[in-house]
């Protein structure tokens, strides 16, 4: 397999998603830059996982990267168009939730992957509000892996969260099932830096592993908290194949590239 | 409560989006709107609303981005009870809904779009609360945006904005604690469907969304229609049909009814007015420009359609295999 | 109106029922009989009446009668063809609930107008076993007005049921809101010798009239307790359009009519 | 629980019959079958557990007549939570279902159909209980056929057969009380439908029933089909397919699957046959005799369905307007 050069970072971004989607999967996409990851393993590595949206759309045939998880495009030939309560019950359904992996994005996380994404500061007077939950909050609580895509900077990994939105594995061991949540929790958060792991003993975040070009240094200098960076090991940049799907076959008007 | 209204099967409910929602949509109401961030909001109601300079009203949803940061923009809304006010790519974060919150002037009460669902289908089915595991742990439960006491004093607004219960059946499904959240019964909601008839028999194409729940939760039920049909062309196909005709109060032919967001198998949402919308939001001189002239300057949703240009209503249009607009410039 | 002479007291039951029936109720319908009425209703007084069956159909075009709540007939040319949860929840709901009026039957009843439809004798040795309630109960909690099919038998009204499958007052005023039920309750009981309705003070059955050539004792003769009688007026024997439309459009081939 | 199992979009889950029933139908397996009293219930399916003489079934219906009496009467049953043993005007009760209850042979727990519906609900949903006002002051709350004790020491099932709860919204939507119901999680679901694909996607025309949510709440899922179509042809126009592939372990292509009971669109329920097993059901020699000559004597559905008489299948073939067998002699 041949590596390119020219790549941008979402480039990367995607594809270092897509790796992380399993064939066989149930694969919960939010806006933007997850769908292009689920469609990209779908071409690559995983064909037979499963495009979904909590719209209700289940196995979307994305001849088109949707703009938007409400977009028409998720509607066409998929298996069932459902709504959006038999979407977040397949989620929180025993059996079928747990082959469910979401992938998400948010403005703030935290040392053990819990969320924010609906205020910047105070909750009744917000510098700045954001979206809100959505079905970030349900996914995180029912299914049994996310994946979480962030920009790399010091105000958004930061100490503390200005508002848990989405749980992640909360304040360490045991905390997901004190609070009354199934299992499962984050499994990685794809930065434009670097690929992030959650430790199985301590729940907290761990370098998995820097981009191409990346130093340790400057993942760390880009966090509010500091994790453990012992075990990083390179990744590999994307193959030609990865890259020529990507900008071919999801997203050639690179609507969602950039 | 409202008195039962008889139901007539043959009776038409037809009505004009002016009349329906004078009727309908009073100050103050609590009104909930159907669609799903840029697909199938009920647009021509949204700025018929807009138009009628309602105020007051204390609207629900989950992710209808463009349907509500428009009634917010006009300043239609004080309270919002939502799970996500965004559109997309168009905007991340809706821009006015952004801005009202900011400034104080829009107070809200955030949920889930999962809790938001059965919120409306526990007001459809007539219990109080539904069950859910999602949000333990999580802000949503923790902090309140309507304090208590606010609460307690407004007979229209449950109590709690959510209650946390151990499983009263003793861990079974491998549960312990369940978040039970309150049923929202709307004043009206309203819908824009694919097709209708004048009974009021509905059906939705595509994704239906929670629009079937916000329906059926409500005391009050507009539905617009991009085609209105006779009562007996539904009724050949009835297992597609979501909504009985006796739920429903006000029928309306609104063609375009969903623009400028998508209305499936009949046209995609308007990238270029979306752009046009999302500059005109950023800017409070320009928002106001938007309304005066955009909306205000219209006497209804035919008149502002109308100024579509051709080129844009054809590059919207939607591809009879696929459902949408199949290699529209959407940059 | 002409009256028609030969008629026999299921005719005479299926017409008592029928003319119950308001025009724009919207009328559940269970098995047999009540199916007759309102298919008799929307052809007479109440053609803007709704049937509907908790199977989901709503609206149906009954060109045939069904057999049963399941059978294919009821799928024909509704409104809408939900699940059972959609029908139910429109009888459970607080404003289509309402509207509703819901015509059962049973193998007891007692003063209140409860009914029992699940065993006679022990719960757990019962001498003998019926269906259970099915969507019985459901309808019997849930909306305004139910009318009720009986024949007149000293062990079917009984001082006391066996076992409560169906909520008509309980047992008195006040005690369908003490229980949590939510307003209304049993509006009229059918027989095959006269029509009991409730008293609005005290909750119980009273003669509302007799049935052509069927006395006061000889209803009171065929129950298992006394009823106020002082209120009877007779009650009209089926008009000879009544008649006609209940044999030549509802049921030709005499499949509920025996 | 279950370790996930990777589905596959691409793999065939098409079984045969026997092997279907071998692999999720084990003795004392918890089964619950679709279907409505005398429509669209899995009969094949029913008749191939009976061949292949399963025991101690503990069985959940809301009001699938046909297909519950057929098992209980050929001894498969242990225990039964069940709404309504009714077969309308064939069987106004069920009965080899009276015969076993009154006999002792069959411990029963009852429910309402809704709750029946919400239990299965529950199920698919997640969730350990629903919400109802449903049966409150009824012996439907009060007498449990399956005792505290015997509950608390099995597993599978809850401890309470259901809870009665003051509502903790005060009186939010003027309820005071509810009623909670149990999910259910079946070991396995087996529904017909019309239409499926080798994948699963399954499609139900006509009333759904609660099969949708039955379908949804089990570990495993068999669908049974009258039309095994390519995977192509069900998602041209998916807004009518009800149970995607994902939630479905065996697809058994079963033409006259439903037979005797009806399948929309299809065939009729069989008048002859549902009278025949009448006569056969009263009688305890002879309903012997109906097992060993109709079903036992039988290799396959394929088998007893080709000994139909051909006029009395053409009688029950359905008119394609309405969907059933107009003036079917029903007498």
């Amino acid at each position: 397999m041949t590596t390119e050069t020219n790549y941008t970072s979402r480039e990367m971004m995607a594809v270092a998603a897509a790796r992380e989607i399993r064939d066989g999967d149930i694969v919960f996409c939010g806006t933007g830059i997850s769908m292009l990851a689920a469609m990209a393993a779908k071409h690559i590595s995983a064909p037979n996982s499963v495009i979904f949206f909590e719209t209700g759309a289940i196995d979307s045939q994305l001849e088109e990267v949707p703009l938007a998880v409400g977009d028409s495009r998720v509607m066409f030939a998929t298996s069932v168009n459902g709504g959006l309560a038999e979407a977040f019950a397949t989620m929180q359904n025993r059996f079928t939730g747990r082959q469910v992996v979401g992938i998400m994005g948010a403005a703030q996380i935290d040392i053990y992957g819990n969320l924010n994404s609906t205020v910047i500061g105070d909750y009744h007077h917000p510098t700045v509000r954001f979206s809100g939950s959505g079905g970030a909050c349900d996914v995180a609580s029912f299914v049994s892996r996310t994946i979480i895509f962030m920009q790399h900077a010091k105000r958004k990994f930061v100490p503390r969260l200005d508002y848990l939105t989405s749980p992640g594995w909360l304040d360490g061991p045991g905390a997901r099932e004190k609070a009354g949540l199934p299992e499962g929790g984050p499994a990685c958060v794809i930065t434009n830096l670097a690929t992030m792991g959650f430790d199985p003993e301590s729940r907290q975040m761990f370098l998995k592993g820097c981009f191409e070009g990346v130093s340790t240094d400057e993942v760390l200098d880009n966090m509010g908290f500091a994790v453990d960076v012992s075990q990083a090991t390179p990744i590999a940049p994307p193959s030609a194949e990865e890259l020529s799907i990507l900008r071919e076959k999801c997203d050639p008007q690179r609507l969602i590239l950039g | 409560m409202m008195d039962p209204i008889p139901m007539n099967a043959d009776t038409s409910k037809l009505m004009t989006m002016s009349d329906a929602v004078a009727q309908f949509v009073p100050d103050g109401a609590h009104i909930s709107i159907g669609g799903f961030t840029i697909n199938r909001n009920p647009m021509a109601a949204v700025y018929e609303i807009i138009r009628q300079k309602k105020r007051g009203l204390h609207l629900y949803a989950h992710s209808n981005g463009q349907g509500v940061d428009e009634l917010i923009g006009a300043g239609a809304v004080d309270r919002l009870e939502i799970a996500y006010g965004g559109s997309g790519r168009f905007a991340s974060t809706c821009i006015r809904f952004r801005k009202a919150v900011e400034a104080g002037r829009l107070l809200v009460e955030d949920y889930t779009n999962y809790q938001m669902t059965l919120r409306f289908m526990a007001g459809a089915m007539g219990v109080p609360f539904l069950p859910t595991r999602s949000s333990l742990g999580s802000d949503i439960v923790n902090r309140w945006g309507f304090s208590e006491t606010a609460r307690q004093s407004d007979p229209r607004v449950p109590d709690a904005k959510l209650v946390v219960m151990d499983n009263p059946f003793d861990g079974w499904c491998d549960t312990d604690r369940v978040v039970l959240v309150p049923a929202i019964n709307p004043d009206v909601t309203i819908i824009h469907v694919q097709t209708a008839d004048r009974q009021g028999t509905a059906r939705i194409e595509g994704l239906p969304f929670a629009d079937v729940e916000q329906a059926k939760a409500a005391r009050h039920l507009i539905v617009t229609c991009e085609s209105l049909v006779e009562v007996d062309r539904l009724r050949q196909t009835p297992d597609q049909n979501q909504i009985p005709f006796f739920c429903v109060d006000a029928v309306v032919h609104a063609p375009m009814g969903a623009w400028p967001t998508a209305c499936y198998h009949h046209y995609d949402y308007d990238p270029t007015r979306l752009h046009q919308y999302r500059t005109a939001a950023l800017d409070d001189h320009r928002y106001q420009a938007y309304l005066d002239t955009e909306i205000f300057s219209t006497r209804n949703h035919e008149e502002m359609t109308a100024r579509i240009d051709p080129g844009g209503l054809e590059a919207i249009k939607a591809d009879p295999r696929t459902g949408y607009a199949v290699g529209l410039d959407r940059r």
